[in-house]
This record gives structure tokens, C-alpha cells and sequence, in this order.
């Protein structure tokens, strides 16, 4: 088994774990967590893509911007989170349906 | 001035006021709390310089001078669909900023909407001009950070935070799906110009078929895509009347740009993308159609409108794609520019009825359609603005929505095949379906006796009152001289065309 | 006109439209006014009305030659043009439907027309005749649809380089789009027409036809159950609108999940149907 | 090889764990292991700064991220029935996956070209200088996101909730 076989299923893997978290999970935090964890697959992905193409260091800068981006986004949704419960008074996802129809 | 540097003013000129609009509201609540905060009309000043800036673009571009300027390696050059998705936002933007003038006065965190209004459109612009898959992504991203606090605004109303973190989440997703899409592209073609992308794609590529499949799906969840359609509603409800204006008007559009641009490079993996593209418009059509006919909230019922008319867009470019159809393009974008303007005016309007009716009396209540009963009584321009908006909607001629929505007819049927005839005929169907909701809400506000709501409303200012005389009015012209914008769709036209390899 | 859409002969629709707005302006109007005379909608309760209010009666007749595609009248001129458009590029079989729809066109409007103003009063309505406003509403309205397709030539300049540049319109002058609607097609849309008039005249000949369409007239008495129909579109309509609304969920996972099915589905349709390309 | 495997493996059960484990906090945890771990990877895969910048960020910064947020909210209730059939999440995450990874195939023989042209200094900052300065604005309106979402409410709001 090459390396890079080994990287996309690793890829592939966090990123259908991050999926299977979004849909079975409850609670907002844990979606969040999921969230991450499929932009753990993409960075992996894009240093692969770069490695494969020999461009290894134009992959690690795109990581970096994803990396970035996406720590913006988890602390925007974990920010919300915490506001949701503040006023809404739960973070089950169930009770979080009010806009529905 | 240097056409370059024009360009590259016309895309920084919003992201580089944000923080300065920012800072000073930010000062002078601090120094002064109880005077008007000057951050609305430093983000107007801001975007008329901007779109001052984009007519002098546009017209270099018209005397052929290429509008193009390198950033490192990234190439970004405006063409008619940076013109017709930039031209929009600005323009929009102007007008919703002007609009929150009134209602978002003596909000709290003013200043952070202005200047989060302003670099969403910055980041519009910029997403319309890039040439590269990554950049993309981030102008992409860029443009949902800006948003997801945006429709959060009210961070005091339970339903508009749950509105926020669905629209947060589900985007993410679509981004992270992009982002793998872009991987993938990146791995199997070596090259991240999109120019260079569509120079070395060959068919039946299994990874381009997944990567375009990502795309599709990914920047589908923005575009509001059926089955990816699900925060739209929400989020565009939940939101400021401004916001709700611009997401439906821009923001949808942006997703749908960023998807053309990138299905463009690899077009020449499949056959299939045009198919896909029709497949999902008649989907998106009959889907916001159904759901829009029962809704009671009123801004609910517009949000499905707006994934009905992605279905229109969608079917212009399914057809231009397919068919390599000029009209087919040409339509889609003055659908997209006519939507713009009436999904603008039709949320500005409401907008306007909310803020009379609960706002301007500290309520955050949704407005409901039974609200509307006989407001022309008293709101009688905010009523005729929305009711050439959701006529124009409907496709009734000669207003605007309807001859965008004619030029898609007339693409259909210069393709000359059977199916592009059903689809027609299909399209001309959810037509009439749409004016099974958009008539009665013309009827209620004009013949039904006011509903006791109506009548404690507060009075509306020249604020409110001005966008909705201009995006009236240009509802109205655009209807009866179809052809003042047809220099820049038929712009737009060729380059997508050009995009997908047809020319 | 849709059917000339669709054929891709976009003159010919717009052409169509102008006439079929004269015409059928000038139709519903004298409707209008024989309605607000005798105070009835019910045709079989109509008759010999001509007598009492003749200028309705002849402009009446002209709309009504105009719909069914008599010569001369703007009606037949763009039918005609839309027919040969459809002949051009559509299928036969859509061609053959459209002319038998002409004849059957021509066929109804006389019926209407004897019933309404000819033959014997079937029951005693004391009708008026329209008043001055009416007459002067209906009179340019005739006039118009007998000279209107004199148009043809400025009406395709003004749609070519005016309102519908994209659609490659050409423009052509009068006596050039008259020449080609005079074509053999012509000849056989005519003869239609002409049979559609003659099963009219014939009608008590063709007793034994009308006892085998017997119940083609009882169904039209049923509105060919098109009002049935109306009601279960209309209905079916705003329950599956409402049916569908629970597909809105609200719950961000089920949100996800539409994701994944649309994924699933791009998916399937492009290893089914784009892997040949 | 075989050690690449082991990590590979570790790695995917880390993650499997951060959704499995029942409070938030061990979730969180697991999930600070995955990104470790995934950082070991990028290093392998022979891109040492972005490994670098993966265990400072992912596993650092966003695991106090969310020990702040769910010290903020409070631990979940115990866990309830998912909204969704569990089966019927398993079947579809299962068919995208080995769908994505069936039209992956020729990727997967691929063998990795050695490292050549730009370092990591000058593809970051000459070739993706817009991604650089993109980064200030989207650091810009994060922050400005956060403060909108998170800043003091004021307090005569507040008087009018107890007024009311």
C-alpha cells in the first residue's frame, strides 16, 4: 500500500466520520466538532494534491488559508453556540427546529 | 488612470473602508452614545465611490482594454459575469445600505453591520473577478464569514440564531465538500488557473467527474440548490430586511457564479454538467413553487420565491450549456440582474411594512401575509413597490421578470429539440403556479379592509422610501426597454460560453 | 402561439399575438355588449339578436371570420404564418394537430355566431342595443381587424431592431411576408377551414354524425369535464404544496442529509450518464 | 510501511472516538488527538510548516476554543436518540464514501514526485500573496463576528426584559 493510498482513505475516512457526526448528533457542539473534523480531511487532501503534483509547498499554502478560514468558522459557530444557549436554553438540535415549514 | 489599478480599486475599495467605517462608528458611540452613528452613510459614501469606480471599469472595458491585474500568481480579470455579478452588488448594496439608514438606526452594533455589509460586497466583487480555484474559494469563504453574523444580527431572538447556526453549518459543509472538489482538481491537472485547468482537462476523467460532482453540491448549498435549499428559508427570514435583500439578490447569485466558473474549467470532462444543471432548475422551480404556496410568513413565502427563479437561472444556463445557446446565457444573467432588482425591492419592501408595523414599535414579530390586508390604506408606496415586485416575479408582462423570463422561453426554443420544448413549456407552467401566490398578496394589501395592525403602524422616511422609488422604477423600465441591458448580458453571455469552451 | 414559440418561428407568435389581441378584444367586447344587453351568459337562451343590435352583429361577425381564419381578415394571416413556421421546423404531426384545431376553430365560431344573432329568438329577451360608447369602443376594433396584417412589414422592422434584437428576427417587408404565407400549406389550412364552415352549413345532413358525437356535446354541456379537471389540478396543487412542507424539516441534520442525497444523486447521474462522454 | 498504516489507523479511530465519547470535553480531547496525529501525517507527507502550524492551531488553539465554549454552556445532557435512523446514516455515509473512493481509484497507485520549485516562503508570499491578504480580511471579520455575537449586551435591554 503506497503512502498516498493511505493518505486519501485516511482522507476520505475523516471526512465520512465528520459526516456521520453531522447526521446523527444532537448536540450543537459535537456538530461543530464534526465540522472540523471534515476540514481536517481537506487540508489533508490539498498537501496531498500538491505532493502529487510536486508542489508540495503551494499545497501547504493553501492549507494554511483553509486552516485559518476554517478556525474563523469554528469560532463563529462555537460563539453562536454559546449565544443559542444563553437564549434558547439548549443546544439539542431537536429543540433547535422552531423555523420549520 | 490606469485600467489595472482602476480594477483592483473597484474590488479593494469595499474591504479597505470596512475597518475605517468600523473604527469611526466604533469611536463616536464610545465618545457620544446618543448621537447618530456615522457608520451608515461613510459605507453610503463608500459604495457610491465603488460604484463610480465600476462604471469607469466597465467602461474601459467596453473600449476593449483588458480589465485584468496579477496578484502573485493569481490572475483577476473582469468580464461581463464580474460585471453582472459586481455591478449587481454594489449597486444592491448602495441601495440596502441606504434603506438601513432608517431601519437599523440606534440598533445595537450598527457600526459592525455596516461595516460587515460593505466587505460582503467587497468579497462579491472579488469572487466575481477571480481566475484561480483556490482564490475562489477563499473570496468564497470570505463572503459566508461576512454573512453568517449578518443574518445572526439579532442576536437576541432565539429563532434568528437558530437561523444562523443552520445557515453556518450547512455552508461549512459545502465549503469543506469545495474544498475537496479543488484537491482533487489540484492533484489531477497539476494547476490551480482555471484557464490552464480547462487547456488540459480530457473527458471521462473519473476525479474531475468527482471533483465536478463537489462543486455542484458544494457551492449548490449556496446557490440553493434542491435538495441543499434547506437554510435558505430560514436564513433569509430570519435576517434584517437588508441582509434578506441582499442574500437573496447577490449572495444566491455568487454561489451560482463561483459553481459557472469552476464547471466551466472542467467542462470538457462530461457531457453531463448542462443536463445537471437543467435537472436541478426544474427541480429548484417546482419545489419553491410548492412550498411557497402555503406559507403564511411573508418573508418565508418570498425565500422559496428566490429558489423557484434559481431554477429559472439555472434552466438559461442548463440550456446555454447544453445547447451552446447564446439567448439561453444572455437570459439567465438578465434573470439574474432582474431578480436582483425585484427580490431586492419585494424584501425592502416588507422590510419597509415591518418596519412601520413592529419595528418602529419595538417588536420583533415576523410579518404575516394576513398583515398585509389592506395596507395600501396607509403604506401606499411600500405596497406598490412589493406588488410590482411579486408581479414582475410572477413573469407579468411588461415588467421586468418578464421578459428575463421570456428571453429563457425564446432560448428553449431555439434549441430546437423536444426536450428543451417540455422544459419550456414546463417553466411557462410554475409561471402561472407562482401567481397563485403572488396574486393574492396583491389582492389582499389592495382590497381587503386594513387589519387593525395596519392601522397602528409607525410612519416610514425618505430613507426607506427612496430605494424603493429607484428599484420601482427600474423594475418598471427594465420591463419596457429590455434591451438598455443588453450590451452587458450579452457580454456576460459570451463569456461564459468562452468559460465552458463553446466559442 | 406557444406551438409557434416552440417552433422556433418567433415572428410569426409576436405577429399572431398582435392580431389575436385585436381580434379577441374586439370578441370579448361584443360579447360584453350583447351580455350587458339580453342580461344573460347562456348562448342557448340567445337569438335572432342580430336584428335588434345589427352594428354588433357585423362587427361581431368580423372578429369572429377573423378567429376561424377567414382571407383576408389579420386572423388568417398570421395563422397562417404561424402554421407554416410550426411546418418548417416542427414535427408533422404537431402541424396536422394545429390545422385540425383551425377547422374545428372555424366550426365553433359559427355556431356561436348563428346561435347568438341569427335564426329565431329561442326565448323572449328583450334586448337593447349597445350604447354610443360601446359602438365607439368596438368600431376601430373591427377596422383593425381587418387591416391590421397591412402591419406585417412595420411590425417586424419595429420587433427586429427595437424589442427583440437577440432572436435574430428578420425584417421583412409586407408584400414579402404576404408571399410567403400564400404557399401550398396555405391551400390545405384553407380547405380545412373551408370544411370546418361546411360541417356547419351541412349540419342537418350530418344528423347521423351528430347522433355519434352526441356524447362529445353532452360532455361539452360538462365543460368536457375541464371544470373537474380545474378543480383536482387546484387542489392536488395546494395539497402537495402542503404535503411537501414537511420536507422542511427544520432539523439541521436532516438539513445535512439533503446534502448527502443530493451528492448521492450528482453522484449516480454522472457515473451513469457522463462516464461515455 | 506498515507504520504509516498504524497511524493512518490510529488516527481514523481517534476520530471515531470524538464522536462516540459521551461528554464534550473527552470529545474534544479526541478530537485534539486526531489533529495531532493528522499534523504527523502532513509531516510525513513531507510538509513540515503546515504540520507545524496544524498541531498549533488545530490541536492547540481550537481544543481551548472548545473547552472555553463548553465550559461556557455546560456539559450535554445525556445523550439522546439520534433524529436520524442510525442505520440509515451508516448506508449513505457508506455509499458516498466508497463511491468518492471508487472514482479516486487510478489516485490511489499514485506514486509521490519528489519535492521541487518554490519553497514555502515564496509560495505563500509571492505567489498567494492575495490568499495572505484575504486572510486579514476574513481575521478581520471573524473578529468582528465574534464581537457582534459575543460583546456586553446592554444592560437597558436588559431592564426592559425585567420590566416586561
Amino acid at each position: 500500500m503506497s503512502l498516498a493510498s493511505i493518505i486519501i482513505l485516511v482522507i476520505l475516512g475523516l471526512v465520512g466520520i465528520g459526516l456521520y457526526a453531522l447526521l446523527i448528533t444532537r448536540n450543537l457542539i459535537k456538530v461543530v466538532i464534526g465540522l472540523q473534523m471534515m476540514v481536517k480531511g481537506a487540508i489533508l487532501a490539498l498537501v496531498l494534491a500538491g505532493r502529487l503534483s510536486g508542489q508540495v509547498n503551494l499545497g501547504q499554502s493553501l492549507a494554511l488559508t483553509v486552516v485559518v478560514a476554517d478556525t474563523i468558522v469554528a469560532v463563529i459557530a462555537l460563539a453562536l453556540a454559546v449565544q443559542i444557549r444563553r437564549h434558547c436554553g439548549t443546544l439539542d438540535l431537536n429543540d433547535l427546529a422552531t423555523l420549520r415549514r | 488612470m490606469d485600467v489595472s489599478l482602476l480594477t483592483s480599486l473597484w474590488v479593494a475599495l469595499p474591504l479597505l473602508s470596512s475597518p475605517v467605517i468600523y473604527l469611526i462608528g466604533r469611536l463616536t458611540v464610545r465618545r457620544t452614545p446618543h448621537k447618530a452613528n456615522p457608520a451608515g452613510w461613510l459605507a453610503v459614501a463608500a459604495l457610491a465611490i465603488d460604484a463610480i469606480l465600476l462604471a469607469l471599469t466597465v467602461d474601459a472595458n467596453n473600449k476593449g482594454i483588458a480589465t485584468a491585474f496579477k496578484f502573485g500568481d493569481v490572475v483577476m480579470r473582469a468580464d461581463g459575469i464580474s460585471f453582472v455579478l459586481g455591478g449587481s452588488a454594489v449597486l444592491l448594496g448602495l441601495l440596502v445600505t441606504i434603506f438601513s439608514l432608517q431601519y437599523m438606526a440606534g440598533e445595537e452594533g450598527e457600526e459592525k453591520y455596516y461595516a460587515l455589509l460593505t466587505a460582503m460586497i467587497g468579497t462579491i466583487v472579488g469572487l466575481g473577478c477571480t481566475r484561480d480555484l483556490f482564490n475562489l474559494w477563499v473570496w468564497f469563504e470570505a463572503m459566508a464569514i461576512t454573512s453568517y453574523m449578518l443574518v445572526a444580527f439579532y442576536r437576541e431572538q432565539p429563532a434568528s440564531l437558530e437561523a444562523g447556526i443552520k445557515y453556518l453549518v450547512q455552508s461549512a459543509v459545502g465549503s469543506t465538500l469545495v474544498l475537496l472538489g479543488i484537491a482533487l482538481v489540484f492533484a489531477s491537472t497539476g494547476s490551480l488557473d482555471l484557464d490552464h485547468i480547462m487547456l488540459v482537462t480530457q473527458s471521462g476523467s473519473t476525479l474531475l467527474l468527482a471533483a465536478g460532482a463537489l462543486f455542484l453540491i458544494g457551492f449548490g448549498v449556496k446557490a440553493a440548490l434542491v435538495p441543499m435549499h434547506t437554510w435558505l428559508p430560514d436564513a433569509h427570514s430570519m435576517a434584517p430586511s437588508g441582509i434578506s435583500a441582499m442574500l437573496s439578490g447577490v449572495v444566491i447569485e455568487a454561489g451560482l457564479v463561483a459553481l459557472l466558473r469552476v464547471m466551466g474549467a472542467i467542462s470538457g470532462s462530461s457531457l453531463a454538467w448542462g443536463w445537471l444543471l437543467l435537472g436541478f432548475g426544474l427541480l429548484n422551480m417546482t419545489l419553491g413553487n410548492l412550498l411557497a404556496l402555503r406559507q403564511t410568513q411573508v418573508k418565508r413565502l418570498l425565500a422559496f420565491s428566490s429558489i423557484s427563479h434559481v431554477g429559472y437561472m439555472l434552466v438559461g444556463l442548463g440550456l446555454a450549456v447544453t445547447y451552446g445557446l447564446h439567448d439561453g446565457a444572455a437570459g439567465a444573467f438578465f434573470h439574474l440582474i432582474t431578480h436582483a432588482l425585484m427580490k431586492g425591492l419585494a424584501f425592502l419592501a416588507v422590510g419597509a411594512l415591518m418596519y412601520g408595523l413592529y419595528l418602529a414599535n419595538h417588536k420583533h414579530d415576523a410579518l404575516m401575509v394576513d398583515d398585509l390586508n389592506g395596507a395600501s390604506k396607509r403604506y401606499p408606496l411600500a405596497v406598490f413597490g412589493l406588488s410590482i415586485a411579486v408581479l414582475g416575479l410572477g413573469g407579468l408582462p411588461p415588467l421586468a421578470g418578464f421578459m428575463s423570463k421570456w428571453q429563457i422561453f425564446v432560448a428553449g426554443a431555439e434549441a430546437q429539440s423536444t426536450a428543451a420544448l417540455v422544459i419550456v413549456i414546463y417553466m411557462a407552467l410554475n409561471s402561472v403556479l407562482s401567481l397563485g401566490y403572488y396574486a393574492p398578496l396583491v389582492n389582499r394589501m389592495y382590497r381587503k379592509e386594513p387589519s387593525p395592525v395596519i392601522l397602528t403602524g409607525k410612519r416610514i422616511g425618505w430613507q426607506i422610501s427612496l430605494p424603493l422609488v429607484l428599484l420601482t422604477a427600474a423594475v418598471i423600465l427594465l420591463g419596457v426597454y429590455p434591451t438598455a441591458l443588453s450590451w452587458l448580458t450579452d457580454t456576460a453571455a459570451t463569456s461564459l460560453l468562452a468559460l465552458f469552451g463553446a466559442i | 402561439m406557444v406551438y409557434a414559440v416552440g417552433a422556433g418561428a418567433i415572428y410569426a407568435a409576436q405577429f399572431h399575438l398582435l392580431s389575436h389581441s385585436i381580434f379577441k378584444a374586439l370578441l370579448f367586447l361584443g360579447a360584453g355588449a350583447v351580455i350587458h344587453s339580453v342580461g344573460t351568459r347562456d348562448m342557448r337562451l340567445m337569438g335572432g339578436l342580430g336584428k335588434q343590435m345589427p352594428l354588433v352583429r357585423t362587427v361581431f361577425v368580423i372578429g369572429a371570420l377573423a378567429l376561424a381564419g377567414i382571407p383576408i381578415l389579420n386572423g388568417f394571416w398570421s395563422k397562417e404564418l404561424v402554421l407554416e413556421g410550426g411546418l418548417a421546423n416542427g414535427p408533422l404531426w404537431m402541424y396536422i394537430l394545429m390545422v385540425s384545431g383551425a377547422g374545428l376553430t372555424a366550426f365553433y365560431t359559427c355556431r356561436m355566431v348563428s346561435m347568438v344573432f341569427f335564426g329565431e329568438p329561442r326565448t323572449h329577451l328583450h334586448g337593447h342595443d349597445a350604447g354610443t360608447a360601446m359602438k365607439i369602443a368596438l368600431i376601430p376594433l373591427a377596422f383593425g381587424a381587418l387591416t391590421s396584417w397591412l402591419l406585417a412589414g412595420p411590425f417586424s422592422h419595429l420587433l427586429g431592431e427595437e424589442s427583440l434584437p437577440f432572436h435574430g428576427v428578420h425584417t421583412l417587408t409586407t408584400l414579402h411576408i404576404l408571399e410567403e404565407i400564400i404557399s401550398i400549406p396555405t391551400l390545405i389550412a384553407l380547405l380545412v377551414v373551408a370544411l370546418g364552415l361546411l360541417a356547419w352549413w351541412q349540419r342537418g345532413r350530418l344528423g347521423w354524425m351528430a347522433k355519434a358525437f352526441n356524447w362529445l356535446g353532452w360532455s361539452a354541456e360538462h365543460s368536457f369535464g375541464f371544470e373537474a379537471i380545474n378543480h383536482a389540478i387546484v387542489n392536488g396543487t395546494q395539497a402537495t404544496g402542503e404535503g411537501l412542507r414537511v420536507t422542511q424539516t427544520g432539523q439541521l441534520n436532516w438539513n445535512v442529509m439533503g446534502i448527502l442525497i443530493g451528492l448521492l444523486a450528482v453522484l449516480a447521474t454522472l457515473i451513469i450518464f457522463g462516464l461515455g462522454a | 510501511m506498515w507504520w504509516q498504516v498504524i497511524i493512518a489507523i490510529v488516527t481514523l479511530g481517534c476520530a471515531v472516538e470524538a464522536i462516540r465519547a459521551k461528554k464534550l470535553l473527552v470529545s474534544a480531547m479526541w478530537l485534539a488527538g486526531t489533529s495531532a496525529l493528522v499534523a504527523l501525517l502532513l509531516y510525513i507527507l513531507g510538509a513540515p510548516e503546515i504540520a507545524v502550524i496544524e498541531l498549533s492551531v488545530g490541536a492547540g488553539l481550537v481544543t481551548v476554543l472548545f473547552v472555553f465554549a463548553i465550559n461556557l454552556t455546560g456539559e450535554a445532557a445525556p445523550p439522546f436518540r439520534s433524529l436520524i435512523p442510525k442505520p440509515l446514516a451508516w448506508v449513505v455515509i457508506a455509499i458516498t464514501t466508497g463511491t468518492l473512493i471508487w472514482l479516486n481509484l487510478p489516485m490511489l497507485g499514485a506514486s509521490l514526485p519528489d519535492v521541487q520549485g518554490l519553497t514555502f516562503q515564496a509560495a505563500f508570499w509571492e505567489n498567494r500573496q492575495v490568499d495572505g491578504w484575504l486572510q486579514i480580511v476574513l481575521i478581520f471579520t471573524g473578529a468582528l463576528g465574534l464581537l457582534g455575537l459575543l460583546a456586553d449586551e446592554k444592560p437597558h435591554q436588559d431592564d426592559e426584559e425585567v420590566s416586561a
